[in-house]
């Protein structure tokens, strides 16, 4: 199974080692059954430009789900589709079971849905504490009137979910730069906050949209090792797009090619490896 | 040496999240607010009270409530005179209605009116953004002052259209009108202005505050983490107005006395603006310097030729008072963009290391 | 009962009277058309900049007086009109000179707020200087423009408002020419997009911002003289500028014929309102419906009628 | 290093504001005037004059007469940009100044009259707004400390229809005529409404209510209803820019310039000489002469100018608004001579001010030894009684001057007085206020 490799590639780095990730040789087979997020036919277009045509696939509980593709497949259409952003034409998504034609991003983040995105989407004018703290938003509840006194209940409340969010810091080392502002911080930095802050939502289903781009192989073993660490801890379902194949191979479950909109390919890094539509979209010509 | 934070370490989130975490910082804010209310109102005189730092204070509150909308919540507005006629207007209907209703509750009761104005005007926000908004806020400027002109009802039928503020008292002390000394105006607003400092302080650094700060940094992530754009501006727009709301019934109440609706003009959104911009956006205490900044520099530089014995024809001095006046806006924005606040915050840097540079 | 004359009032009988009296009518129109071209004077000024810079210059209102403060002044010394305008040109291209070297230069890639509020400052300043220099009195100013009155069919027109719209015109239509096919023009309209890559590829940043303020400079000397000769050359031609703004968000900030298309809208929009509908809620409503006339506009184009379109993206 | 320069200069303005206001006081034997001018901003076309008058008479005073009966007037212009906030800061560093504080003040602004008002009684600071401010406090009894004679905007708006019938031949004949009123869409336009309102009533006048809004630069709207409604006659009642471009609208659309007439602030020369040869014929409202051939006139080219005309007329000699302030000069003075009978020659505080206010009675014969012989007219002022009701005068713009072109036109006091004791009655009730008796 793909988890030992990476594992044992971590371990290489004795300080990174990950607790808990039991002995890398002896990893059962990861058996999912119960789909949380189904996608059937959705067609998504904007003005004569086609992004998702009659795509189709499911996400299962507990699963890392890779969307592949060359660029412009519509891979982050796809996630904008998943949580709300975009709305399809056609086709339904269904979602712990609600059938819906489209989501609605306050709706999607209030079912669990959080996500990263390509470019960084943080808040650059706040620190990382406070950006992570944003992902803890919905779960507070306290109205004006206590958040104006900023005592009792509003204040046990502030500290309660501060403290899960410096779990969250711990967890992602990045206790260092609690309080910096993030418009400062590096890109690799900005990458993890951003992860820090979709996490501290305690999301059932994670979606991450390229959260590898730009780093070097240092930081992108790191970046492996959390997103890795997430599925186990949290049991947190994640949905990614990623480009480096390798990667994506060693960390997903099960993976979903899509080429022009369309979906071309869908199965076990393995299956989809050898499926000759894969490669002739990766290899043929054509895409830039 | 002596402001250095060496040594005080925070064993609970609590103490961490304070308003000011750094001890130095708390025995300076408490010796300066014993010092505003128990040495100023002694030893400042009807000058200095009426003319600088009553209206000091009452921009001060008004600009809080204009950083909230623009600095927090990043939603650029040039309403605030419409939105402070609408808490003064209302304060006079209300006292001169209810003349035995505590004249602070009418003050609150105000504010709320001016939220829910605030409320409605803040509705393109949804749509229209940045410039754009700015210049639609005018449109909220416009209307409410043409209204308070044109309904007699506001102004309670009166010939000339102007308010006057009737003596009212608190705890047996006149606080507003006339006969209310400088002494007790200045000490009502400076603790108006204390109290919803704190609380403008508490809002920003709790969930509503990152909210508001969320969508400012990016609507659409902020979306997406489950906030709701359009309901989090509308509260900064009803919150901001609310302050300003209670800003303009104290600019009326507690130091003019008596205004028409060009009390509100247009001038006055600008001005609070520029209070907001100097003092630094998102900065509670950078709303206080801007304020500082716009209030007492023109009285500064309008008096400063005098105590220097340089003699000159008023009109000439007003305009090398004018010339210098802008002149410091721009010097200080190309020294620091970020406002006062940030430079405070640089001194503070450097403090921490005095006198050792490195 | 009286609901239905309430109805009858603001619904019917404002357009019964437009029909009715159409050549009042007509006149509304041109008065409003008239005037609008006046704004959209005082309006092209803040687009040339807002387009070529980003800035939203505030002191164009102070620009517009300063503009005309310096024409009559030189003609008070006894300065031929002709003379007069170019020195007031000249003068406005030191200016424009100035603001970069002292201003823009050291604000370069800062946020719009922040140039908006220096450009608040360059309002003080240039306020202050140019009463210090020429005095606030009122000043009258006449280089010869024509405003006898005629009729034609019934209606009144005016030979200044006429002459004042077709400055507008000649004025709107050298910019388009300008911008659109001369080299700096399109070097413009680059540095619009991004300052940074404009100066990768070669664009002197300073000789476009030299340039483009100059340019609203003259904008400004134009608009000056038209509202100055109406209203005499004085401090509160600093104030047109507020009447430009709804002006500016209905047309667009970034767009020329916008400023233009706006100013007739606004005009018209705002001349109609006060006279059929003004009289039933006592008047004066002319400024603030301006700008809700705008802000209707802007609910369905956030970004103005001619204004780039906004494009939001993850 | 810049930051540390421009934190030194932060600390400096923070540190010196912290001092302000503590100029000593003057010498003894002066009297005091504080002078709020407006020598800058949009209304410096009106205000300009209006300081000059005000320092040209009290240096005259003090040059030909060594002052008040030998007090000298001290006064301290201070800048307000006729703008209400600042005129706060300006009262606040005059009021005490001089040896007796601020004796008399005249705000020469409705926006700061209105918010002084309630302060006088409290800092015992008589106001004199002549012909401005607040018109129910002519009513002495219930504004002891506020003076606005000789005249003021009611009687003046009664005053107007006075005249127009007298144009029209007679009282009878303003029936069925079309007045309309074009106004400052502000405290100080709107004073004359009431009046207007009321007479149309008895009168059988139709009224139409034209208001522009500050700072009324754009009248195209309003003009184009005048020229469809063709009212008989237009009253203005106009400040600053709003004047020049009223004038120049009116012979846009080939108004009667004759039938146009302004109030008293809508007939200075800065309003008319913009418009040019279109002004010919409009006419406004006034209480004293244009002209500037009385002997107050001489004195002060005399004794201010050393006789230099042309510096004379570089600092608005002559103007209207520059008279209209000589004579609200005078009053001051003579205010303070007639208390001083009471009083002594020494100087005055304000309430002794007051009471020379009061008691205020200039004669015909006063007049001819100022100088003034008809450039205005006898007052004569009582307890209950702060305006007088004076008549006004109407002058006519002739394309270079102003010329009176009526006699004195009498007030229709019988309509405005009760008009004042009810507004005052109102401010009474709503201020606590309880009206001395007279």
């Amino acid at each position: 199974m793909t988890v030992t490799e990476v594992s044992a590639e971590t371990a290489a780095q004795p300080n990174a080692e990950p607790e808990g990730d039991g002995a890398p040789t002896a990893a059962p087979e990861r058996v999912f059954d119960e789909v949380l997020l189904e996608i059937s036919g959705v067609s998504l277009s904007f003005g004569g430009v086609v992004a998702l045509s009659d795509v189709s696939f499911d996400i299962c509980k507990g699963e890392i789900r890779a969307i592949i593709g060359p660029n412009g497949a519509g891979k982050s259409s796809m996630l904008n589709v998943i949580n709300g952003f975009y709305h399809p034409q056609q086709g339904t998504i269904t979602y712990k079971g609600n059938v819906r034609k489209k989501m609605r991003p306050h709706r999607a983040a209030a079912e669990g849905i959080a996500r990263t995105f390509q470019n960084i989407a943080l808040f650059r004018g706040m620190s990382t504490l406070d950006n992570i703290m944003t992902g803890r938003l919905l779960k507070m509840r306290r109205g004006l009137l206590w958040q104006a006194l900023y005592w009792g209940p509003a204040r046990d409340e502030e500290i309660v979910h501060r403290e899960f969010a410096e779990h969250i810091i711990d967890f992602l080392e990045i206790e260092a730069i609690r309080k910096t502002v993030v418009g400062q911080l590096p890109y690799g930095l900005q990458k993890r906050v951003e992860l820090g802050r979709a996490l501290a939502a305690e999301p059932e289903l994670l979606l991450l949209d390229e959260p590898m781009a730009g780093m070097n192989v240092e930081e992108k073993e790191d970046m492996s090792r959390f997103i890795i660490d997430v599925n186990d801890e949290f049991g947190t379902t994640i949905a990614l797009i990623e480009h480096d194949m390798s990667i994506v191979m060693d960390l997903s479950d099960r993976v979903v090619v899509l080429d022009y909109g369309r979906k071309i390919a869908d199965g076990t890094p393995d299956q989809v490896r050898a499926n000759p539509a894969v490669i002739e979209a990766y290899l043929g010509v054509g895409h830039g | 040496m002596l402001y250095r934070e060496t040594g005080q370490f925070k064993i609970s989130y609590a103490a961490d999240q304070s308003v000011f975490p750094i001890a130095q910082d708390r025995w300076f804010i408490a010796a300066a607010l014993a010092f505003a209310f128990l040495v100023v109102p002694w030893i400042a005189n009807e000058y200095m009270l009426q003319a600088v730092l009553i209206p000091l204070l009452i921009f001060s509150m008004a600009a809080i409530g204009l950083n909230l909308l623009v600095g927090y919540a990043g939603q650029l507005s040039l309403g605030t005179g419409g939105f402070m006629a609408v808490g003064a207007y209302m304060t006079y209907k209300l006292t001169t209605a209810f003349p035995d209703l505590n004249i602070i509750v009418a003050f609150l009761l105000a504010g709320l009116v001016a939220a829910g104005v605030g409320l409605v005007f803040g509705i393109p926000s949804l749509r229209i953004k940045g410039f754009y908004l700015a210049v639609a806020t005018l449109a909220s400027q416009f209307f409410l002052l043409w209204l308070f002109n044109k309904v007699a009802w506001f102004y309670n039928y009166n010939s000339s259209g102007t308010i006057t503020a009737p003596p009212r008292e608190m705890f047996g002390v006149v606080v507003t009108g006339p006969t209310a000394t400088a002494e007790v105006r200045y000490t009502v607003a400076l603790s108006i202005v204390v109290v919803f400092a704190i609380i403008a302080k508490n809002l920003v650094r709790g969930r509503i505050g990152r909210s508001w700060m969320a969508v400012r940094d990016m609507d659409i992530a902020a979306e997406i983490i489950g906030i709701r754009p359009f309901q989090t501006k509308l509260m900064a727009f009803a919150i901001s107005s609310f302050y300003c709301g209670v800003a303009g019934a104290m600019l009326v109440f507690l130091w003019l006395g008596s205004a028409e609706t060009e009390a509100f003009s247009i001038n006055e959104s600008f001005n609070v603006l520029f209070m907001v911009i100097i003092g630094g956006l998102g900065s509670i205490l950078g709303s206080f310097l801007g304020a500082a900044f716009i209030v007492g520099l023109p009285i500064f530089l309008t008096n400063a030729p005098q105590w220097f014995g340089a003699a000159m024809p008023i009109d000439l001095q007003k305009h090398i008072e004018i010339m210098l006046f802008g002149s410091m806006i721009i010097f200080f924005l190309i020294v620091e963009p970020h406002g006062l606040a940030r430079l405070w915050q640089i001194t503070k840097q450097k403090l921490r290391l005095w006198p050792f540079p490195y | 009962m009286e609901f239905i004359s309430f109805l009858n009032l603001v619904f019917v009988a404002p357009f019964v009277d437009m029909v009715s009296f159409p050549i009042f009518f007509a006149e509304v129109v041109i008065a409003g058309v008239l005037t609008g071209i006046m704004y959209s004077l005082v309006a092209l000024g803040f687009v040339l900049i807002f387009k070529a810079s980003g800035v939203f210059n505030f002191a164009q209102g102070a620009m517009v007086l300063f503009a005309a403060l310096t024409l009559v002044g030189l003609m008070e010394l006894g300065v031929p009109v002709l003379a007069a305008l170019l020195g007031a040109v000249a003068v406005m291209t030191v200016l424009a000179f100035a603001v970069e070297r002292f201003m823009l230069r050291h604000l370069i890639n800062q946020d719009d707020i922040i140039l908006f509020m220096a450009t608040i400052g360059l309002t003080f300043l240039i306020q202050g200087f140019g009463e210090m220099v020429w005095g606030s009195n009122v000043k009258a100013l006449d280089i010869g423009i024509p405003s006898e009155s005629f009729e034609v069919g019934g209606i009144l027109l005016n030979e200044f408002d006429l002459f004042a719209a077709g400055s507008g015109a000649v004025l709107v239509a050298v910019l388009a020419v300008f911008f659109h096919y001369t080299r700096i023009g399109r070097a413009l309209r680059a540095v619009a997009d991004d300052h940074q890559a404009a100066m990768a590829v070669g664009i002197p940043l300073k000789t476009i911002w030299v340039t483009v303020w100059s340019v609203a400079g003259f904008v400004g000397l134009v608009a000056g003289i038209m509202w100055g000769a109406k209203s005499g050359v004085q401090f509160s031609l600093s104030l047109i500028a507020l009447k430009a703004l709804p002006v500016l968000i209905l047309g667009g900030f970034t767009s020329v014929p916008g400023a233009i298309v706006g100013g007739l809208i606004i005009g018209v929009g705002e001349k109609i309102a006060e006279i059929y509908w003004g009289p039933l809620v006592g008047g004066a409503i002319e400024n603030w419906f301006a700008y809700m006339l705008a802000l209707v506009f802007l609910l369905f184009r956030p970004q103005g009628l001619f204004g780039e379109r906004i494009i939001e993206r993850v | 290093m810049l930051r540390n320069l421009v934190l030194a200069m932060l600390g400096a303005v923070v540190g010196v504001t912290g001092v302000v206001a503590t100029t000593p006081a003057q010498a003894e034997g002066e009297q005091f005037f504080p002078m709020l001018v407006y020598r800058t901003g949009a209304y410096a076309p009106s205000g300009i004059p209006i300081a000059n008058g005000f320092r040209d008479y009290y240096t005259m005073i003090n040059n030909r007469d060594g002052g008040i009966n030998g007090v000298t007037i001290t006064f301290e212009e201070c800048e307000t940009e006729y703008n209400t906030k600042l005129g706060v800061e300006c009262y606040e560093k005059l009021k005490n100044k001089g040896p007796t504080g601020a004796s008399l003040i005249n705000p020469f602004s409705t926006g700061i009259t209105y918010q002084l008002i309630p302060k006088a009684a409290v800092d015992e600071i008589p106001i004199l707004s002549m012909g401005y401010g607040r018109t129910a406090a002519a009513d002495g009894r219930v504004f002891e400390w506020v003076f606005n004679f000789p005249t003021t905007y009611w009687s003046q708006a009664s005053a107007f229809i006075r005249y127009v019938a007298q144009q029209e031949g007679g009282v009878d004949k303003l029936k069925g005529k079309k007045i309309a009123h074009v106004y400052h869409n502000s405290a100080y336009g709107k004073e004359a409404n009431p009046t207007l309102e009321a007479l149309a009533e008895k009168y059988g006048y139709e009224l139409t209510l034209l208001a522009v809004d500050h700072p009324g630069q754009e009248q195209k709207a309003t003009w184009l209803q005048i020229r469809r409604a063709k009212p008989d006659w237009v009253f203005l009642s106009g400040w600053g820019v709003m004047n020049q471009v009223a004038v120049k609208e009116a012979a846009a659309i080939k108004y009667p310039m004759d039938h146009f007439v302004g109030n008293w602030w809508s007939g200075s020369d800065a309003d008319v000489i913009p418009a040019g040869a279109g002004a010919k014929g409009y006419k406004s409202a006034t209480f004293h002469s244009p002209k500037s051939d009385f002997g107050v006139h001489a004195d002060i080219l005399k004794h201010v100018y050393g006789g230099d005309v042309a510096k004379a007329k570089r600092n608005s000699f002559g103007e209207v608004l520059y008279n209209r302030t000589i004579v609200n000069a005078m009053f001051a003075v003579e205010a303070v001579r007639t208390a001083q009978g009471k009083y002594g020659n020494r100087p005055l505080t304000g309430a002794e001010v007051r009471w020379g206010l009061e008691n205020f009675d200039l004669t015909e014969a006063r007049l001819k030894e100022l100088g003034m012989e008809g450039f205005t007219r006898p007052v004569k002022v009582s307890c209950a009684d702060h305006e007088t009701g004076g008549p006004i005068l109407i002058q006519q713009w002739d394309g270079a001057k102003w010329n009176i072109v009526s006699d004195w036109v009498q007030p229709i006091s019988e309509v405005v007085r009760p008009m004042i004791e009810k507004a005052a009655a109102a401010y009474a009730a709503e201020n606590n206020i309880t009206p001395r008796s007279c």
